[in-house]
């Protein structure tokens, strides 16, 4: 059978990210794919092991673009459990503030990217319209709009600046007013529930062959694994939320429960403002010459969910200023780097951008 | 007697040229379309700048799908080799006069990756750049910025990348090369 | 003075000489054919067009003849078809297994043809008919597959028995074998059951829907330069039966109050449009170029039905204007296919590409002959679309209309095919030696391109013409035309001032092109691939399956179709193998004797 | 005649002129929908003629030919259409098969040049665009059988007059169901949201024009401002009840282009196989009864 080759990416509409989508065409259904990755490799993990531990506070939310402060997270919880060294408690709750911001942006992000395969470009202004309204408070809390290098190892860089919870509410409230406005637009607009609905199927077979986590497991095999509930980091066992989970894993139900989870954190981020306590925000985390501070000996593998799954690093020290080694599992390899080769072909090309796109594949979390 | 005649003075095709030329200049600093290659991290202070919260329509600007259709080159951030060797390839197929953005502080000179052995440092060194947006990563104004000195090069005529790449050629193809090594497209992955 | 039946003797005589020189030479028998046919298409067309062509010598026993407008139309498009497509026969011949007899054959089922349209006898009639059938028959198999020759003469056959069944039950009622007297003498449930047979032979024919099965089977394997002939010019002939029945016969029926047709129209008319969306959807599906064009006889076909079941002055002018178009065109289309397939050995189109960057003149052609086939101006199949139109809006025929408009549609989907995947796209590297086609093959090429384009832009000729044969045999209104416009119910059409404009157009927009700067001119190669590099041309040609997500839609539906048609294909083979087993032996000398035979107990029956 | 066609021409440069201006109003519209400013409305002047401007790529003769075809084809349509009951270039020879099979030369010329670049993403698009074209084509023509039939011309012109005779009602009121089908050809003709399956740059990186840039791509977007003013015109003419002086013309043109580019802005687009269900369920369905109504029982409002 002749065969065509299309290619989705990496300069393509469709493929957010430096990555490629090699597919294998016949007719428009797509026989055999795979990604080519690579193009984003900059060797990360080895850069790692030349910076000091302090210094990796800069390097790392380089890994994931969209959401850059679970590495932080998931770095300096790993750093800290090597140290032992307990982090004073308003330092916790400004941590999940933060995060759950994060979570929400890159929430907003994706689910406004149905925008761009669906055409509905409508919606995609609209999300970015208030992804950067959280943005704009990210940047009075901690002087950055995406790369904050805000939660350090031994807590939070600095307090939240006055009168920021008052910017956080409101903008809050509006969100929270504007969610139906966005289901409106997007998973219950009549025209895109015909691309999305009982199309893109990720089989539950694939999600335990493949390891896959965060929505894309939640949404197929209805089982709430998730990080903040399993293993509770930061104060997460102290809120109350819920985790939407689905047995049809179908491309709305995934962004159904997107859009549930924005819900959910901002439940989460009013509980942080009403519960957070006063007091410091970061204790010094060893002693040593200026930053040139060691790290005892041992090896961690600390975790946390990011918006597309569970995010971890692996950390080993061997007792001196800079990491020995550091391993990074992106939330998104599964699916992304492996799981294109399996349940992508026998789809359209039609869908290919959806798919990657309610996936949440992030391609720098890929190559590293 | 001198004639009151009104003469034409005849204009050479140069000439004529150069003022079409300008006059194009007019419109093409009046309607950048993008090409959105994400190369690195800088990309994701653009959707930003293109929705509603900046929006880049208002300068006339706007994202495009392929090389052909778009005047800018817009580099967002490193740009490791396996990404290089498909940026030149892109910058290639552009229709000219072609425009080269680089964002962050990676094409200047490495920045966070200066040291990474899959990064390069310098982007110059490869394609003839126009605007430099500095910063890890670029505030989105500063972005903004960036676009409205390259509108502003192209009305005082500074932004001649296009032509240095022509007249330069070879001395760009040796960088390439040296860096890249000649691409030999032999099988699907040619690398 | 030229006379039919010196004609046809000339024609069998120089058959005889055609197989004895294609013996010695291929190329001198082949040049002899085209002069032998161009002899007969000059005398035609010098005499014909007056009806001054003389009939009354009685050369042949027992063999009368009359000529009729209607008769000249038809066979002034087919001798011209046989014309053009003798060019071709140079440079085919040599690959078939029975060269020698290739001429002959050709050269017999044309005055098998000018026989038919100018007999006035029901049996030579038929004699005529068994003639073309016979000898085409013998013909097809030459190229791929002998299948292709049972099927086609399987469903021929059933079109000549009932055809002799009608004739036979309108002797039986009138007591002549006249064919104007006959046909005017039957009525009432005779004239019925005589209106089902020959429309059953019609159909049969022309390769509309019930019976199609044959339609891409024999073009599609007939040998290329036969395929122009078979689709251009001989599925004609089902459409001359159908005018006599559909026009002549008119049996008395029902007739439907809201559109104010009769019964047995509207329900042919209903077939015609089943042909349209039926050829339409298959020739969407097709991966073979010439069997692609085959369904879209059957589609075309399905319009001449629409047009002369519609029963009225504009729609009877279309339908011939369209058997004249679609002639012109579909030749055209095949030839061009033919062309390519000599050069590059196949017709597939997942195998082709890029050809017009060799062949672009074959390439010009074949667009020139789609654009009149999708019945877009300026080109003939236009003006005869536009006159079907006219018919159909204003008997109100609305489920026909549908049918109508979407094989109008569908048509610029399938003729698209060919051009983006045979001819547009990626060039093959296996294909760099190929040249364009040679001479000889280019002349018939810009003739019908030149007449493509004339039937389009000057209508006056034709529709007079037209106009006379309404004036012979029906009661509709002339259509009036000037030298570029035509008048029907809703308005003026002026396909002049539409291919003036046109050029205008082109003008203004080429002088943009002209006036901006320079391209620079890139390989084909050095496409957007989303910066990928890519080395294998056949990766980046769309070809297969173009209109998958289309196919798709309508592939499960069509089963239970295909099964039926499988069935009855089953049947019709049985019925072939006995026709295998009875005629056809690997010596061409008894497939001759039978003809002979059968030739002669006719002439015997005729006599009688 | 030469006056003629220098109205003709004089039409299509108006055509030209009125879509490119309306259409960047329309983006300032669409702009503030999504909460921005939007471009200058003479936006899309600009774009056109920085592409002329520039100097792009050719990937030999048909490459050129066909954009050149199309524009041509496209212009030519222009020439024939009528703007008001009077001005009309070609006064009774405004037929309206004239329009929808002239457009397919435009679309014809695209197509041979976007397959002639040797892309599949071009290809795709095409075959994207002509399966869009069977779809919403023959519920619009069955449409236009009914008013033609009704109105007892195909010319533009009578059908406009037709309908501006007192007592007469616009065809939009006298055939409802047939206007709502019109409407949704219409939104099908000029490729807006739920059926613009056939530029979606996500999907198949803008379809058709993947390899245009430089003056080709200037004179399709010459050629997409011609057409979206030959369709909505057309609409206007065939529904609205036409226009018996230009502004009247120009307040329906506009009534019509921006409330369908709004309906186009809050949907998203089907794919390809879905627009042709669409298109052949409902739309012909009704389509069909509005014939039958108006044709055979003769319920005209």
């Amino acid at each position: 059978m002749k065969e065509m080759k299309l290619f989705l990416g990496p300069q393509h509409p469709g493929m957010h990210g430096n990555a490629s989508v090699h597919m294998f065409v016949d007719g428009d259904i797509i026989k055999r794919s795979y990604l080519l990755p690579g193009m984003l490799y900059r060797g990360f993990e080895k850069q790692m092991e030349r910076k000091l531990w302090v210094n990796n506070i800069a390097l790392i939310p380089r890994v994931c673009v969209p959401e850059p402060d679970i590495n932080e997270m998931a770095f300096a919880s790993g750093a800290e459990k090597l140290l032992k060294l307990e982090i004073p408690e308003r330092a916790h709750w400004i941590r999940m503030i933060i995060l759950e911001f994060a979570r929400i942006s890159a929430h907003l992000m994706a689910y406004g990217g149905l925008g761009g395969p669906t055409g509905n470009y409508t919606l995609m202004y609209h999300a970015h319209a208030d992804r950067n309204n959280i943005l704009d408070i990210f940047e009075k809390i901690t002087g950055a709009r995406v790369y904050h290098q805000y939660i350090v190892i031994g807590g939070v860089r600095q307090d939240l600046p006055k009168g920021i919870e008052k910017d956080m509410h409101t903008f809050l409230d509006s969100l929270e007013s504007r969610l139906k406005e966005y289901r409106d637009l997007g998973i219950d607009n009549a025209s895109i529930i015909k691309r999305i609905k009982d199309t893109i199927m990720l089989p539950a077979e694939v999600v335990w062959e493949l390891g896959v986590t965060g929505i894309g497991m939640r949404s197929a095999v209805n089982k709430a694994y998730d990080i903040r509930k399993v293993a509770p980091y930061a104060r997460y066992d102290q809120v109350e939320f819920e985790v939407p989970v689905s047995d049809y894993s179908d491309a709305r139900s995934r962004l159904d429960i997107k859009i549930k989870e924005v819900q959910q954190s901002i439940n989460i981020i009013r509980q942080c403002l009403e519960k957070m306590p006063e007091g410091p925000v970061r204790v010094k985390p060893a002693r040593g010459q200026s930053m040139r501070w060691t790290v005892p000996k041992g090896h961690v593998y600390s975790m946390v969910e990011s918006s597309r799954g569970e995010f971890g690093y692996y950390m080993v020290s061997n007792g001196g200023t800079h990491p020995y080694r550091v391993g990074v599992r992106g939330a998104s390899y599964p699916q992304g780097l492996l799981g294109i080769e399996k349940y992508l072909p026998g789809t359209r090309i039609d869908d290919a951008a959806l798919w990657v796109d309610t996936m949440g594949i992030c391609s720098p979390e890929i190559d590293r | 007697m001198k004639s009151t005649k009104f003469t034409p003075v005849p204009l050479t095709k140069a000439e004529t040229d150069k003022k079409w030329w300008e006059i194009g200049d007019f419109f093409r600093r009046n309607s950048l379309w993008l090409l959105m290659y994400c190369t690195g991290c800088c990309a994701i202070e653009l959707p930003p700048a293109m929705t509603s919260a900046y929006d880049m329509e208002r300068l006339g600007m706007g994202p495009m799908a392929t090389p052909r259709q778009a005047d800018i080159l817009l580099v967002s951030g490193y740009l490791s080799l396996k990404t290089l060797r498909r940026l030149i390839y892109t910058y290639e197929q552009m229709s000219e006069p072609r425009y080269v953005v680089a964002l962050g502080s990676c094409p200047i000179n490495g920045g966070i990756y200066h040291d990474s052995h899959a990064v390069i440092n310098q982007l110059d060194q490869y394609i003839p750049v126009d605007v430099y947006v500095a910063g890890c990563m670029p505030n989105t104004e500063a972005v903004m910025n960036g676009f409205v000195d390259l509108m502003d090069q192209i009305k005082h005529k500074r932004a001649n990348g296009w032509k240095k790449y022509h007249e330069n050629y070879s001395w760009y193809k040796a960088n390439q090369i040296t860096s890249l090594g000649e691409v030999d497209v032999h099988d699907e992955f040619h690398e | 003075m030229a006379n039919i039946e010196y004609l046809l003797l000339f024609l069998v005589g120089s058959a005889v000489i055609s197989y004895f020189l294609t013996r010695l030479n291929s190329f001198i028998g082949s040049i002899f054919t085209i002069f032998a046919t161009m002899f007969v298409f000059v005398s035609l067309a010098a005499y014909g067009f007056n009806m001054n062509l003389d009939t009354t010598v009685s050369l042949l026993p027992w063999f009368s003849f009359s000529q009729t407008y209607l008769g000249f139309f038809f066979v002034i498009i087919i001798a011209f078809i046989y014309l053009m497509v003798s060019f071709f026969h140079p440079y085919f011949l040599d690959k078939y297994p029975y060269k020698n007899s290739y001429n002959l054959l050709f050269l017999l089922s044309l005055a098998g043809i000018i026989g038919a349209f100018y007999t006035d006898h029901f049996l030579q009639l038929f004699f005529f008919f068994e003639m073309i059938i016979w000898t085409t028959m013998f013909l097809i198999p030459q190229g791929k597959s002998r299948e292709a020759a049972v099927s086609y003469f399987g469903f021929s056959l059933t079109g000549s028995v009932a055809l002799l069944i009608g004739i036979f039950v309108i002797y039986q009622n009138v007591g002549r074998f006249d064919i104007q007297a006959g046909l005017a003498g039957i009525s009432g449930t005779t004239s019925v059951f005589v209106f089902v047979l020959f429309m059953i032979a019609a159909l049969a024919k022309l390769g509309t829907f019930p019976l199609h099965i044959w339609l891409p089977l024999a073009h599609g394997n007939a040998p290329h330069p036969f395929s122009p002939v078979l689709s251009g010019a001989l599925v004609k002939l089902g459409a001359f039966i159908g005018i006599l029945a559909l026009i002549k016969i008119n049996p008395i029926g029902p007739v439907i109050g809201a559109i104010d047709l009769a019964l047995g129209q509207y329900i042919i008319a209903f077939i015609g449009s089943l042909s349209i969306v039926f050829g339409t959807l298959m020739a969407i599906k097709e991966d073979d170029a010439k069997k692609l064009l085959a369904y879209s006889s059957m589609s075309h076909g399905g319009y001449i039905l629409v047009a002369f079941s519609a029963l009225n002055g504009f729609a009877f002018a279309g339908g011939l204007y369209h058997i004249l178009a679609h002639a012109l065109a579909s030749a055209g289309a095949f030839m061009a296919i033919a062309a390519v397939a000599r050069a590059t050995g196949t017709t597939k189109m997942k195998e082709l590409g890029g050809m017009i960057h060799k062949m672009p003149i074959t390439y010009l052609a074949y667009l020139i002959a789609i654009i009149s086939m999708a019945g877009i101006p300026p080109m003939g199949g236009f003006i005869s679309k536009w006159l079907i139109f006219q018919a159909v809006i204003d008997r109100g025929m609305i489920l026909i209309a549908v049918a109508v408009f979407f094989g109008s549609v569908g048509s610029f989907l399938y003729v698209f095919r060919p051009l983006a995947a045979l001819f547009l796209g990626q060039e093959f590297r296996e294909y760099k030696h190929v040249k364009e086609a040679p001479l000889l093959m280019l002349i018939p090429t810009f003739i019908i391109m030149g007449l493509n384009i004339y039937t389009g832009v000057i209508p006056k000729q034709i529709i007079d013409f037209i106009n006379n044969i309404i004036g012979e045999n029906t009661a509709f209104a002339p259509v009036v035309a000037t030298t570029f416009t035509v008048t029907a119910t809703y308005g003026t059409l002026n396909a002049g001032l539409i291919a003036l404009i046109f050029g205008v157009g082109v003008a203004i927009a080429f002088i943009i092109f002209i006036l901006m700067k320079k391209s620079r001119k890139v390989e084909l190669m050095d496409t957007y691939t989303a910066a990928n590099f890519v080395h294998d041309e056949h990766l980046l040609h769309y070809s297969v399956d173009f209109y998958a997500p289309l196919e798709r839609m309508y592939e499960k539906q069509s089963h239970w179709m295909k099964k039926f048609y499988d069935a009855l294909a089953h049947k019709v083979k049985e019925v072939g193998k006995l026709a295998k087993y009875l005629f056809m032996s690997n010596n061409i000398g008894v497939t001759l004797i039978w003809i002979l035979v059968i030739i002669v107990l006719l002439i015997g029956v005729v006599a009688l | 005649m030469i006056v003629n066609i220098l109205v003709g021409i004089g039409i299509a440069l108006f055509g030209f002129a009125l879509q490119t201006s309306i259409g960047g109003i329309n983006r300032k519209i669409v702009g503030r929908l999504q909460k921005r400013h939007g471009p200058r409305w003479y936006q899309e002047f600009i774009d056109i003629f920085k592409l002329l401007s520039k100097r792009g790529i050719s990937h030999g003769w048909i490459y050129d030919f066909g954009v050149i075809m199309a524009l041509g084809g496209i212009i030519a349509t222009a020439m024939f259409m009528p703007l008001t009951v009077d001005i009309v270039a070609f006064k009774q020879f405004d037929n309206f098969f004239i329009f929808v099979y002239l457009l397919a030369v435009g679309m014809l010329g695209m197509a041979m040049s976007a397959s002639g670049s040797g892309n599949p993403w071009a290809s795709i698009g095409v075959m994207r665009a002509l399966t869009t074209m069977l779809a919403y084509e023959v519920p619009f023509l069955i449409v236009a059988l009914t008013i033609i039939n009704v109105s007892d011309s195909s010319s533009l012109t009578a059908i406009q007059a037709f309908q501006q005779t007192a007592g007469n009602n616009w065809f939009i009121i006298a055939l409802p169901l047939g206007g709502l089908v019109g409407v949704l050809s219409l939104m099908g003709m000029l490729g807006k949201k739920p059926f613009e399956t056939y530029i979606a740059p996500a999907e198949i990186a803008s379809g058709p024009m993947v390899e245009y840039g430089g003056k080709q791509l200037g004179m399709l977007f010459i050629l997409h401002e011609i057409s979206v003013f030959i369709e909505v015109s057309l609409f206007v003419h065939l529904f609205l009840g036409g226009a018996s002086n230009i502004f009247i013309f120009l307040i329906k043109y506009f009534t019509v282009y921006t409330v369908v580019n709004l309906i186009s802005n809050v949907n998203g687009r089907f794919k390809i196989d879905q627009v042709v269900k669409f298109f052949y369920k409902w739309p012909l369905l009704l389509a069909i009864i509005q014939a039958f109504i108006a044709i055979y029982l003769g319920w005209v409002i």
